[in-house]
C-alpha cells in the first residue's frame, strides 16, 4: 500500500466528484449511501495509515514522483496521521447524523462535505507550505458553502462575516508566503526548516515578518484573540452537522501553528528561533480569558459550545507557546478530545433544539423533552467531557496541559486560566443542563420529533470516543508523546524528510 | 488479579443492576442492588484482620503514565474505616430508601446514582495515587449532583445541586492543582511515596501553595467556613441521600483528605493556623445556626457542619491524640447523624412535614421512632453512655492540650465548650420540639410509625451508638487504632477508650455544656428574638445572584467587544498584522539591498501612473459603484500588462480572462445591489482607516522593495532544467502547474468547483430585490437582445472556441493552458447569454454544468491515478513523442488529460454560477412599469 | 531607426492612454467612461504588440488577442447593464 | 456533415493563421476543428441566409477595407480640425434588407466607413439610424450608403 | 534586418501611432458622446491595424516565416468595434444624453430611442 | 523600476484595505479585489523582476523564476473563486437581510436612500 498516505485526500475528492455525476447525483438515497461508504472507507484507510505510521515510521509521498523539495510531498507522520484519523472519524460520525435528514435543505451537501474533509486532511498531510494554502482554501470554500446550507438570515449574515474575514486572512497568507519564498527560495516545509537556520541579518528580519503574518492567518483560523470574533456566531448559526464538522477547523489552524512554529521557526531556527512564542503567549492567555467570559455569557447551547471551542483553542495555543515536547503531546491529545467532544455537543444541541419547540437551544423554560433520558445521558457525557471532569477525556487533556508548563511563571499564568475556564464551563453547563432538562412547563411539544437511529449512532460514536480516550489514555498519550518528539526533532522532521540535505 | 484492583469496581458494576432490575418489584430491586455492595463489604472486612495487625495492602496497574495516573488502590486502617462506613451505611440507606421513595420516583435511577456515588467514594478512600484520588473525588461531586438534583423538577433541588456542584467543583480544581504541585514536588504521584516524603514537602518552597490548594479542596467538600453554605441547600435531596452523603460519606471526603495527607502536610504552623481556625469557626457557626433552623433537615445539616468543624479543628491541633480523636469522631458522627437523618426522613415521610413549628408531640404517634431519635440526639449532644460523648470528651481533652494559638490558646477550650452548649441546645430542640411540646399543627398527614423495615437501618445505627458508647474498645478499638495509625503514618499513641476517666476538666466541660445547653434551650425564645433582628439572607439567592450578575456582566462585556461589526473585526486583525510586521521591520537597517535594479522607462511610468490613478479613483468613487467597477477594470488591465512586461505571459493571460469574468459577475451583482451609497463613514473613521491602510500599504511596499532588491537562491533552476526532459513541455510555468505542482492545481480546480456549488446553493434560495428601473427611476430599455449584438455574438462563438482550443493545445509549450482556455470558452458562452438571454440558450444547448464540474475534477484525478498502474505516485506524468506518416512528430502527455480536467471544471464552474444567476433573474423579473 | 520609432510610438500610445484615462475619470456620463475603457483596451493591444516588437518576442501575441476578444465582451456587458440592468436575462 | 461550410472554411484558415504553420499536423488539426466546432455550436445559432455570391462578398470586403482607410483619414482630419466647423447630425436611412445578418453587416460597415456610426435599427428593421460626425448633405449620404453598401449586401445574400 | 523592412515597419508603426493618438484625442476632445464615438471606432481601429501590420512584418522576419497571426486580432476588432459603438450609442440614446446643440435632426432622437419607424415628414 | 513596482503594490494594498474596511458589501468586494491584485503582484515579485525572460524554454536567454508565477496563477484562480462566492453571498445578504451593509443592519444614525432603487418585492 505505497499510496496509502494519499487515500485520506483522494477518497473524499473522488467521492465528492462522483457524487456530482449521474446516476448518483440524481437521488438522495444513493448520495447518502455513497457518502457513508466514502466516509467509512476514509475511516478505514486512515486507521490503517495510523497503524502503519506507528509501526513503520513516517510515510513520505512524493506527488508526481518529484522528490522534495522540488515537488509537493505528503508527510504522514504521527501528528498528521493522528489528526487525519480524527477528522475521518468525525466525518463518518457526522455523516451518519446528517443522513437522517439534516443533509436536506439545499443541494450538494454530500459532495461539499467530502470536499471539506479533503481540504482538512490535505492541510494535515501536506509537507509543502503553498500546498497548505491551497488546502486551506479548499476547506474554507467548502465551509463557506456548507455554512449557508439550509439557509436562513442568520446563516447568511454569519457567513458574510466569516467569508470576508477569511478572504482578508487569505491575502495575508499569500503576503506571508511571498516573503518566505522571497527569502528562503523554497516551499517545502522541511527544506524551509533547514534553510531558516542559515538565514542571517536583514534577510532573517524579512523572513520574520512573513512568519508572523502566517501566525496571524493561522491565528484567525484558530480563533486566536483578536481574531476570534467570527467563531461564536459562525458556529452557532451553522446547521448541526456543519457545526460539528467545523469543530476540527480551528484545529487546522492550531496544527499549522505547530507545524510552522515548532518545525520551521522552532528551536533550530537560528536567529529566528521561537519568534512566535511571545505573541502566542499573550494572545493564548487572552483567548482563554475571553473564551471563559464568553462561556459565562452564553445564552444558548450552541453559543456555549462555540465559546468552549474558543477556550480550548486558547489552551492549545498556550501549549504551542510553551513549545516543549510534553506540551505538544498534551496539545495533540487535547485536540483529539476537544474535537470529538465539541462535535458531539453540536450534534446533540440540534437534537435538543428540535424537541424543545420554540425555545430551541436557549437556556429558558420550555416544553418537556420527548426523549429526556437519551438526550440527558448524552448531554451529561459531553458536558463532563468538555468541562474536563473525570471519568471522561477532558480531564486527561487538562492534566496533561497543566503538567506541561515548565516554569513558575508559566504555571502562574496558565493554571489559573485553565482551571477557571473549567470552572466556568462547570457552572454554565450545570446551569444549562438543569434548565434544559428539568425546568419544564407543559407537555412534550407537538412538533417534537424523536431522534433517528443514525443520528443517535453518530452522536454515540463521538461521545463514546471520550471514555475510550481515557481507558486507553496510556497508549494514546504514549503515541502523542512520540508524535511530539518527532515534531520537535529537526533531524527527524526536516533532515529525515530530505534525503539529499546536508546537515 | 489482585482483589484490590477490582474491588472498588464492584459497585460500578452494580450501577447497572438497579437500572436493569427496576422492572421487578421495588424490593427485588433493592435486594439485587444491595448484593454487590454487600459482597464488596464482605471482601473489605476479610482484610480487616490483617489490617488490624498493622498490614497495608496495595495494588497497582499502569494506566496513563504521562500524567502520573495509575490504577492504584490501597487498603490500610483509614481506608478500611471509610470503606466500612461507605459500604455499611450504604447498605442501610439502600434498605431505607426502598421505603422512603414513593412509587412515582424512579427507584432504579435513584439506586444507580447512589451506587455510582458509592463507587466514587470507595475510590477516593482506597486510592493509592494522587491523580486517581482526584479522579474519584470529582466523581463524588458529579454523582452527588445527580443525587441532590434527583427531584430536578423542584427549583430548590436544581439550585441546591448546582450550588453544591459549583462549590465542590471549584474546590476540586484547586485540589487538582495542589495535587499536581505536590506530585511534582515529590517526583511521584504514588500516595505512599508522598506520605513518606513529609519532610521534603514541608521544606519545599511550594509547600504553602500545596497546603492552601489541597485545603481548599477539603474545606469546600466538607462544608467548612466560608464554604459551608452549600450543605444546607443540598437538603433538597431525598433524605436517604442526606443520610448517606451529608452525614457519613461525601462531606467526610474533605475530612478524609486532611487525614490522608496528615503525615505529608500537617505539623506546621501554617497547617495549624488554617485548619484549626477554620475548624473552630465552622464548629461554632454551624452549631449556632443549627439552633435557629425550623426545618428538621436544616438543623441536622448545620449540626453536620458544626461536627465537621469539630473534626477539622481536631486535625488542626497537631497532636497525635487529637488525630485519634478526630478519627473516632468520624465514626461516631457517621452513626448518629445517619440515624438522625433517617429518623427525620421517617418523620417527614409519615407526617408530611419537616417544619418543627408544625411538628409537635409526635411521641404519641410514633413512640418507637421517637425513642430511636432521642438516643441518637443524645449521642449528638454528647450525653454519657453514647458514642458521641466519648469522642467529645476526647475533643475537650485535646482542646486543653494544644498550643496552636500561643498565649491565646485558652480560647479554644472555652469556645469548644460554648459549641458544646449549642450542640446540646439544638439536640434538645430536635427532641423536645418534635416529639413533645403540645400537639401537631396542620400536618398534611396523621403521623404514624413507619413500615417495619424502614426502621431497621435506624435501629442498627442507634444500636451502634449505644454499643460503641458503652464498650468502645471492644467494638471499634482495632478499627480506630489502625485508622489512626494509618492517618499518622506511624503507630498511634496510647490512649484509653474508657467511659470514665475520673473527674477532670473535660468532664466539667461536658457538664457545663449539658447544663448550659438545657438552659439555653429553655430560654430559647429570647435567643430567637435576638437572632430575628438579623436579616436572614438565603445563601441560595445570594449565590444565584452572584452567578447571574457574573453572567450578565460577561454578556455586557461580550456585547461590547463582539458588537457584530465586521469593520471592527477586520480592523483588529489588520492592526495585529501591522504590529507584528512593523515591529520586526523596524530592525531592518536599509530598505534597499545589493541586487541591481532594473532601469526605469517611460512605459512603466505611464503604466504605474495609470495604475495608481485608477486605484485611487476606485477608492474615491467607491460609492458610485459602476464607475468604481470601470476604474477597477483599468487596474486589472494594467496588472495584466505588468505581468506581461515582467516575463509572465501566462499570468497576463490568466489575469485578463479572470478579470472579464469577474467584471461580468460584478455587473450582475450591481443589478441587485444599490447603485450608490451615501457617505456614511464618519470623518474620524475615514482618517482611522486611511491611516491603517497607508501604514499597511507602506509596510507591504517596503517589504516588497526589500525583497526585490536582495539576491535569492531558489529551487527554481530545477524546474527550468527538468521541464522539457522530465515534464515534456517548454513552458515551465505550465509544466509546474500540471506536473511539478499538479497537486496544487488539482486543489485549485476543486476550489473553483466548490465555489460554484456553493454559489448554486446561495442562488437557489435567493429572494431578489430587482429594480424595475435604474437608480434615477428611468425604466429599462425594451430592447432585450439588440440585433447587432446577437448576430455578431453568434459569429464570434466558433472563433472564440477555436482560439480556446489553440490556447489549450499550446499551453504545455507556450503560454496558455487549460485554465485560460476554459475561461475563454466560458466568456464566449457568457457572451451568448448576454446577447441572447437564458431562454434562448436553454432551448438550444443541453449542457449540464454540474456534470462538467464533476467530470472535470474526476478526469483530473483519474489522470493522476493512472500512474498507479505503472507503480508511480499519484500525478506522475507520462509523455512520449510519436511519429505518424504525413503528420510527423507529435507529443502525447498525460498532463494534457489533466489539463482537460482543468478546462472542463473551469467551464462548468463559471457557467454554473452565471447561468443559474441569470436564470433566476429571468424567472423573477418584475413586470416593467414605464414611469418616466 | 526602429528603436527611435518605437520610443516615439510608445510615447504616442502613452499619451493616448492618458487621454483615455482622462475621459474615463472626467465622464461626464457612464457611456463616455465605457467608451474610454473600450478605447483603452485597443491602445493596450497596441502597447503589447509594440512591446513584442521591442523585445523581439512572440510571447505577447496571445495577450493582445485576448484583450481584443475579451475587451468587447466587457464593453457589451456594461452597455447591456446600462440598458437592461440585468445582463443575463 | 458541414452545417456551416463558410464557418468551417474560416475556422480552417484561422487555425492555420494562428499557428503560422502549414505542416501536415496542423492541417489535420485545422480540419478537425473546422469540422467539430461548427458541429458543437450549430445549436447556438439562428438560421442565417446563405451567401449566394461569394465573389461579390470578397469584393465587398476589400471595398470596405479601402473605404475604411479613406474614411479614417477624413475622420482624423475632422477630429484634429476645429470643432466649431463640425456639423454633426442624426440620419435615418431606409433599408430593405430581409436578413438580420445583412442588416448587421450593413450597420457594421456604416460604422466603420464614412464619418458615421450606426446608432440604432428600428423595430420594423426598415430604418437604420446613424450619427454622422460631419453631415453636409443628408440625401447624398443616404444614397451613398444604399448604393455602395446595401445593394451589394442584398446581392450577396440574394434577397 | 534589411533597411526597407525596418522602414516599412517604422512607417506602419508611425501611422498606427498617429491614428491611435487621434482616436483617443477625439475621445477626449469632442463635445458630445455621439461625436466621441467616432474617434475610437474608426481612428483607433485603423491605428491598431497599423501596429498589427508592423508587428506582422516584424514577427515574420523574426521567425523567418510568414506570420499572419495578427490578422486574427484585426478580424476581431473589425467585427466587434461597430457593435461596441452601437451598444454605446444605444446607451447614450437610452439615457437621452444631450447631443451638441447644433446637431441636425435632434428631434429624431426620441424616435431612434424608442426604435420606432422613421416618420419622413420630420426629416425636412 | 523595483521602487516603482513596490510603490504600486503598496498603494494597491492600501487602497484595497481601505475599501475592505468600508461598510457596504460592494465596496468590500472591490477592496478585496484590489487587495488580491496587490497580493498577486507581491507574490510574483518574490521571484524578483526580470524583463524579457519568460520561462518558456528556447524563447529567451535567461529565465525568470517560474515558481512564483505558478503560485500566482493558482492564487489568481483561487482568488477568482473566492471573489465570485463573496459577490453572490453579498447579493444573498441583500436579499435576506434587506440591505447591503456587511453587518446586515444599517448604521442607526442615517437612512439609506439607495434602498429606494431596490425593494420591488
Ligand atoms: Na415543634
Ligand atoms: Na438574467
Amino acid at each position: 500500500m505505497q499510496h496509502l498516505s494519499i487515500f485520506p485526500i483522494l477518497i473524499p475528492l473522488l467521492f465528492g466528484a462522483i457524487m456530482l455525476l449521474p446516476p448518483i447525483s440524481r437521488d438522495l438515497t444513493s448520495q447518502r449511501i455513497s457518502a457513508v461508504t466514502g466516509t467509512l472507507l476514509l475511516l478505514i484507510s486512515s486507521a490503517v495509515l495510523l497503524f502503519k505510521v506507528d509501526h513503520e515510521g513516517v510515510q513520505l509521498y512524493a506527488l508526481g514522483g518529484w522528490q522534495a523539495p522540488f515537488g509537493i510531498a505528503l508527510v504522514a507522520d504521527r501528528m498528521s496521521t493522528l489528526l487525519v484519523s480524527v477528522s475521518s472519524f468525525l466525518a463518518f460520525a457526522v455523516m451518519l447524523f446528517a443522513i437522517a435528514g439534516r443533509d436536506k435543505g439545499g443541494a450538494y451537501f454530500h459532495p461539499l462535505f467530502m470536499f471539506q474533509i479533503m481540504g482538512i486532511n490535505g492541510a494535515f498531510l501536506t509537507g509543502d507550505i503553498f500546498n497548505l494554502f491551497v488546502f486551506f482554501e479548499v476547506l474554507l470554500i467548502a465551509s463557506y458553502a456548507l455554512l449557508v446550507h439550509s439557509g436562513g438570515k442568520q446563516k447568511t449574515q454569519a457567513a458574510l462575516h466569516y467569508v470576508i474575514l477569511n478572504l482578508v486572512g487569505s491575502s495575508l497568507f499569500l503576503f506571508g508566503l511571498g516573503i518566505l519564498y522571497g527569502t528562503l527560495g523554497t516551499l517545502n516545509m522541511a527544506d524551509m526548516a533547514i534553510k531558516v537556520g542559515q538565514l542571517e541579518g536583514e534577510t532573517a528580519t524579512l523572513a520574520k515578518t512573513g512568519a508572523l503574518l502566517l501566525l496571524v492567518v493561522f491565528g484567525l483560523k484558530a480563533a486566536m484573540l483578536p481574531m476570534h470574533f467570527w467563531l461564536p456566531k459562525t458556529y452557532s448559526s451553522a446547521s448541526a452537522p456543519v457545526a460539528a464538522l467545523f469543530a476540527i477547523m480551528t484545529k487546522v489552524g492550531i496544527y499549522s501553528i505547530f507545524r510552522v512554529f515548532t518545525l520551521i521557526f522552532g528551536d533550530e531556527a537560528g536567529e529566528l528561533a521561537n519568534i512566535a512564542t511571545p505573541w502566542l503567549w499573550a494572545l493564548a492567555l487572552l483567548t482563554i480569558t475571553i473564551g471563559t467570559v464568553g462561556v459565562f455569557a452564553s445564552p444558548s447551547l450552541k453559543v456555549l459550545s462555540a465559546n468552549l471551542v474558543m477556550v480550548s483553542s486558547g489552551s492549545l495555543l498556550a501549549c504551542a507557546a510553551i513549545g516543549s515536547e510534553v506540551a505538544t503531546s498534551a496539545a495533540l491529545y487535547y485536540m483529539v478530545h476537544s474535537t470529538l467532544a465539541s462535535a458531539g455537543l453540536f450534534l446533540l444541541a440540534d437534537l435538543l433544539a428540535r424537541q424543545r419547540g420554540k425555545a430551541e437551544d436557549r437556556f429558558v423554560r420550555s416544553r418537556a423533552f420527548l426523549q429526556p433520558r437519551l438526550l440527558g445521558f448524552g448531554f451529561a457525557i459531553s458536558a463532563l467531557s468538555l468541562i474536563g471532569m473525570p471519568p471522561l477525556s477532558g480531564f486527561v487533556g487538562k492534566v496533561m496541559m497543566l503538567q506541561a508548563t515548565q516554569t513558575t511563571v508559566q504555571t502562574m499564568w496558565v493554571w489559573p486560566l485553565i482551571l477557571i475556564g473549567s470552572l466556568a464551563a462547570l457552572i454554565t453547563l450545570s446551569r444549562a443542563g438543569t434548565t434544559l432538562f428539568w425546568r419544564h412547563s407543559g407537555s412534550v411539544a407537538p412538533e417534537a420529533e424523536p431522534a433517528k437511529a443514525t443520528e443517535i449512532a453518530g452522536i454515540a460514536l463521538l461521545l463514546l470516543a471520550s471514555p475510550v480516550l481515557v481507558l486507553f489514555g496510556g497508549e494514546i498519550s504514549a503515541f502523542t508523546l512520540q508524535a511530539a518528539a518527532n515534531v520537535h526533532d529537526i533531524l527527524f522532521s526536516a533532515y529525515g524528510l530530505l534525503p539529499g540535505a546536508i546537515q | 488479579m489482585n482483589t484490590l484492583i477490582w474491588l472498588p469496581f464492584l459497585p460500578l458494576l452494580g450501577v447497572f443492576v438497579p437500572l436493569l432490575s427496576a422492572r421487578f418489584s421495588r424490593t427485588a430491586c433493592a435486594f439485587l442492588t444491595a448484593t454487590l455492595p454487600a459482597f464488596a463489604l464482605y471482601l473489605v472486612l476479610s482484610y480487616a484482620g490483617e489490617i488490624f495487625q498493622g498490614e497495608r495492602f496495595q495494588a497497582a496497574l499502569p494506566w496513563i503514565p504521562s500524567i502520573g495516573l495509575e490504577l492504584a488502590f490501597r487498603l490500610d486502617g483509614l481506608a478500611l474505616l471509610f470503606a466500612i462506613l461507605i459500604l455499611g451505611i450504604g447498605l442501610l440507606v439502600i434498605l431505607y430508601a426502598r421505603y422512603y421513595l414513593s412509587a412515582q420516583d424512579s427507584i432504579g435511577k435513584f439506586y444507580a446514582y447512589l451506587i455510582l456515588f458509592m463507587f466514587a467514594m470507595l475510590g477516593v478512600v482506597m486510592s493509592d495515587n494522587l491523580i486517581q484520588l482526584w479522579f474519584f473525588w470529582e466523581l463524588t461531586s458529579i454523582s452527588s449532583f445527580l443525587l441532590i438534583s434527583f427531584w430536578g423538577h423542584k427549583t430548590d433541588a436544581r439550585k441546591g445541586a448546582r450550588m453544591a456542584l459549583t462549590v465542590t467543583g471549584a474546590g476540586g480544581l484547586a485540589l487538582l492543582a495542589g495535587l499536581l504541585i505536590l506530585g511534582n514536588t515529590v517526583g511521584s504521584f504514588s500516595l505512599q511515596t508522598v506520605l513518606d516524603s513529609g519532610d521534603l514537602i514541608k521544606a519545599s518552597a511550594s509547600y504553602p501553595v500545596i497546603v492552601v490548594l489541597i485545603l481548599l479542596g477539603a474545606f469546600t467538600k466538607s462544608a467548612q467556613f466560608p464554604f459551608h453554605f452549600w450543605l444546607p441547600n443540598a437538603m433538597a435531596a431525598p433524605t436517604p441521600v442526606s443520610a448517606y452523603l451529608h452525614s457519613a460519606t461525601m462531606v467526610k471526603a474533605g475530612i478524609f483528605l486532611m487525614a490522608r495527607f496528615y503525615p505529608a502536610l500537617a505539623n506546621t504552623d501554617l497547617w495549624f493556623l488554617i485548619v484549626s481556625l477554620t475548624g473552630l469557626a465552622t464548629f461554632l457557626m454551624g452549631a449556632y445556626i443549627a439552633l435557629f433552623q425550623h426545618d428538621l433537615k436544616g438543623l441536622l445539616a448545620n449540626s453536620t457542619i458544626s461536627h465537621l468543624g469539630l473534626i477539622t479543628l481536631l486535625l488542626g491541633m497537631g497532636t497525635d491524640l487529637a488525630a485519634v480523636a478526630a478519627v473516632f469522631h468520624i465514626i461516631n458522627h457517621a452513626t448518629f447523624k445517619a440515624s438522625l437523618f433517617m429518623a427525620a426522613g421517617i418523620i417527614d415521610h409519615e407526617s408530611g412535614s419537616r417544619d418543627m413549628r408544625q411538628l409537635n408531640g409526635l411521641w404519641k404517634y410514633m413512640p418507637y421512632t421517637a425513642t430511636l431519635a432521642m438516643v441518637a440526639s443524645a449521642s449528638m449532644a454528647g450525653v454519657p453512655l453514647m458514642n458521641g460523648f466519648l469522642s467529645k470528651e476526647m475533643f475537650f481533652t485535646e482542646t486543653l492540650h494544644q498550643a496552636s494559638l500561643g498565649s491565646l490558646s485558652w480560647f479554644i477550650p472555652v469556645l469548644a465548650t460554648l459549641g458544646g452548649v449549642f450542640a446540646v441546645a439544638y439536640s434538645m430542640r430536635f427532641i423536645h420540639d418534635v416529639f413533645f411540646n403540645g400537639e401537631p399543627i396542620n400536618l398534611p398527614k396523621t403521623p404514624h410509625e413507619p413500615p417495619r423495615y424502614m426502621r431497621v437501618p435506624v435501629e442498627i445505627l442507634v444500636a451502634l451508638c449505644l454499643v460503641v458508647g458503652i464498650v468502645p474498645s471492644l467494638v471499634v478499638g482495632d478499627l480506630l487504632y489502625s485508622a489512626a495509625s494509618a492517618t499518622l503514618n506511624t503507630p498511634a499513641p496510647t490512649y484509653s477508650l474508657a467511659i470514665w476517666h475520673g473527674f477532670n476538666f473535660p468532664l466539667l466541660m461536658s457538664f457545663i455544656a449539658l447544663i448550659g445547653g438545657l438552659l439555653m434551650y429553655h430560654f430559647r425564645s429570647h435567643l430567637f428574638k435576638f437572632q430575628s433582628q438579623f436579616p436572614a439572607n438565603d445563601p441560595k439567592l445570594v449565590f444565584e445572584g452572584v452567578i447571574q450578575s457574573l453572567s450578565s456582566k460577561a454578556q455586557r462585556f461580550i456585547a461590547l467587544t463582539e458588537n457584530g461589526s465586521l469593520q471592527r473585526y477586520i480592523f483588529l486583525t489588520l492592526v495585529l498584522a501591522l504590529i507584528m510586521t512593523a515591529s520586526s521591520l523596524m530592525k531592518l537597517n536599509a530598505t534597499a539591498g545589493q541586487r541591481p535594479e532594473l532601469p526605469v522607462d517611460a512605459l512603466t511610468i505611464t503604466a504605474a501612473v495609470l495604475l495608481c490613478i485608477s486605484a485611487l479613483a476606485t477608492v474615491i468613487w467607491h460609492r458610485k459603484r459602476l464607475i468604481a467597477l470601470l476604474t477597477l477594470s483599468v487596474v486589472g488591465l494594467i496588472v495584466s500588462l505588468a505581468f506581461a512586461q515582467f516575463s509572465a505571459p501566462d499570468l497576463a493571460l490568466t489575469q485578463l480572462s479572470v478579470e472579464v469574468v469577474t467584471v461580468i459577475l460584478l455587473i450582475l451583482a450591481l443589478f441587485f445591489l444599490p447603485q450608490k451609497t451615501l457617505k456614511e463613514s464618519s470623518p474620524r473613521r475615514v482618517v482611522r482607516d486611511l491611516s491603517l491602510a497607508s501604514l499597511i500599504g507602506g509596510v507591504v511596499g517596503t517589504i516588497c522593495y526589500a525583497l526585490m532588491t536582495r539576491p535569492l537562491d531558489t529551487i527554481s533552476t530545477f524546474f527550468t532544467e527538468n521541464s522539457k526532459t522530465g515534464g515534456g513541455g517548454t513552458n515551465v510555468v505550465n509544466v509546474i502547474l500540471v506536473d511539478f505542482r499538479g497537486f496544487d492545481t488539482l486543489g485549485e480546480i476543486t476550489v473553483l468547483g466548490i465555489a460554484a456549488l456553493g454559489i448554486y446553493k446561495l442562488i437557489a434560495r435567493m429572494r431578489l430585490f430587482m429594480p424595475s428601473s435604474n437608480e434615477n427611476g428611468l425604466a429599462w430599455s425594451e430592447d432585450k437582445n439588440p440585433l447587432m449584438l446577437s448576430i455578431i455574438s453568434q459569429s464570434l462563438l466558433p472563433l472564440a472556441l477555436l482560439v480556446s482550443a489553440y490556447i489549450f493545445l499550446r499551453g504545455h509549450n507556450m503560454p496558455g493552458g487549460g485554465f485560460i482556455a476554459g475561461l475563454i470558452t466560458s466568456v464566449a458562452i457568457i457572451q451568448q447569454y448576454v446577447a441572447h438571454g437564458v431562454e434562448w440558450i436553454k432551448t438550444r444547448v443541453k449542457l449540464d454544468y454540474q456534470i462538467m464540474i464533476g467530470s472535470g475534477i474526476s478526469i483530473a484525478t483519474l489522470s493522476g491515478l493512472g500512474s498507479w498502474a505503472f507503480g508511480h505516485t499519484f500525478l506522475s506524468s507520462w509523455f512520449d513523442y510519436f511519429y505518424l506518416p504525413f503528420i510527423g512528430k507529435f507529443e502525447l502527455a498525460s498532463a494534457m488529460v489533466f489539463d482537460l480536467g482543468v478546462y472542463l471544471t473551469v467551464i462548468g464552474a463559471t457557467m454554473l454560477i452565471l447561468a443559474n444567476l441569470g436564470q433566476l433573474t429571468t424567472s423573477e423579473r418584475p413586470v416593467q412599469k414605464d414611469n418616466d | 531607426m526602429l528603436t527611435i520609432t518605437i520610443t516615439i510610438v510608445a510615447i504616442c500610445i502613452c499619451i493616448a492612454l492618458f487621454l483615455n484615462l482622462w475621459r474615463l475619470l472626467e465622464g461626464p456620463t457612464v457611456s463616455d467612461r465605457i467608451l474610454a475603457l473600450d478605447t483603452m483596451y485597443i491602445n493596450a493591444i497596441a502597447l503589447i504588440l509594440l512591446y513584442g516588437i521591442h523585445m523581439g518576442s512572440v510571447l505577447y501575441f496571445e495577450a493582445a488577442l485576448l484583450i481584443a476578444m475579451l475587451g468587447f465582451v466587457s464593453t457589451a456587458a456594461l452597455c447591456k447593464y446600462l440598458l437592461r440592468g440585468d445582463i443575463i436575462e | 456533415m458541414l452545417p456551416m461550410p463558410f464557418h468551417s472554411l474560416l475556422l480552417f484558415i484561422v487555425w492555420l493563421l494562428l499557428n503560422n504553420s502549414f505542416s501536415a499536423g496542423q492541417i489535420v488539426l485545422a480540419t478537425f476543428f473546422a469540422l467539430t466546432i461548427p458541429w458543437l455550436v450549430t445549436g447556438m445559432r439562428d438560421e442565417q441566409p446563405k451567401i449566394r455570391k461569394p465573389w461579390l462578398a470578397v469584393r465587398y470586403f476589400f471595398m470596405v477595407l479601402k473605404d475604411i482607410l479613406v474614411a479614417n483619414i477624413q475622420v482624423a482630419l475632422l477630429i484634429i480640425g476645429p470643432v466649431k466647423k463640425l456639423k454633426p447630425g442624426f440620419v435615418a436611412v431606409p433599408i430593405h434588407l430581409d436578413s438580420d445578418l445583412g442588416i448587421t453587416i450593413l450597420a457594421s460597415t456604416v460604422s466603420l466607413t464614412p464619418g458615421t456610426v450606426s446608432a440604432e435599427v428600428s423595430k420594423d428593421k426598415a430604418w437604420l439610424y446613424i450619427h454622422a460626425l460631419h453631415l453636409e448633405n443628408e440625401e447624398e449620404l443616404i444614397n451613398d450608403i444604399k448604393q455602395r453598401y446595401e445593394k451589394p449586401i442584398k446581392e450577396i445574400f440574394g434577397c | 534586418m534589411p533597411f526597407y523592412l525596418e522602414l516599412i515597419i517604422c512607417i506602419a508603426l508611425i501611422i498606427g501611432a498617429v491614428f491611435l493618438l487621434v482616436g483617443s484625442y477625439g475621445l477626449a476632445r469632442l463635445p458630445d458622446i455621439y461625436m466621441r464615438l467616432h474617434g475610437p471606432t474608426k481612428a483607433s481601429t485603423l491605428g491598431i491595424t497599423g501596429v498589427l501590420a508592423a508587428s506582422m512584418i516584424f514577427q515574420s522576419h523574426l521567425k523567418g516565416a510568414f506570420s499572419v497571426q495578427e490578422l486574427l486580432i484585426t478580424l476581431f476588432l473589425l467585427i466587434t468595434a461597430p457593435v461596441a459603438a452601437h451598444m454605446i450609442a444605444k446607451t447614450a440614446l437610452h439615457y437621452r444624453l444631450d447631443s451638441l446643440e447644433k446637431t441636425k435632426n435632434q428631434d429624431m432622437v426620441e424616435t431612434i430611442r424608442s426604435r420606432e419607424a422613421h416618420n419622413n415628414s420630420s426629416t425636412d | 523600476m523595483e521602487g516603482i513596482y513596490a510603490f504600486c503594490v503598496g498603494l494597491l494594498t492600501a487602497c484595497g484595505i481601505f475599501l475592505a474596511l468600508r461598510g457596504r458589501t460592494f465596496s468590500v468586494v472591490i477592496g478585496l479585489t484590489l487587495l488580491s491584485y496587490a497580493v498577486n503582484l507581491f507574490l510574483f515579485a518574490s521571484g524578483r523582476l526580470k524583463i524579457d525572460a519568460a520561462a518558456v524554454l528556447g524563447q529567451s536567454e535567461q529565465y525568470s523564476d517560474p515558481l512564483p508565477q505558478a503560485l500566482v496563477l493558482t492564487a489568481i484562480v483561487i482568488g477568482f473563486a473566492m471573489t465570485a462566492f463573496v459577490v453572490i453571498l453579498a447579493m444573498r445578504a441583500r436579499a435576506d437581510l434587506g440591505n447591503d451593509h456587511v453587518d446586515g443592519v444599517l448604521p442607526t444614525n442615517e437612512t439609506d436612500t439607495s434602498h429606494r432603487s431596490g425593494g420591488s418585492h
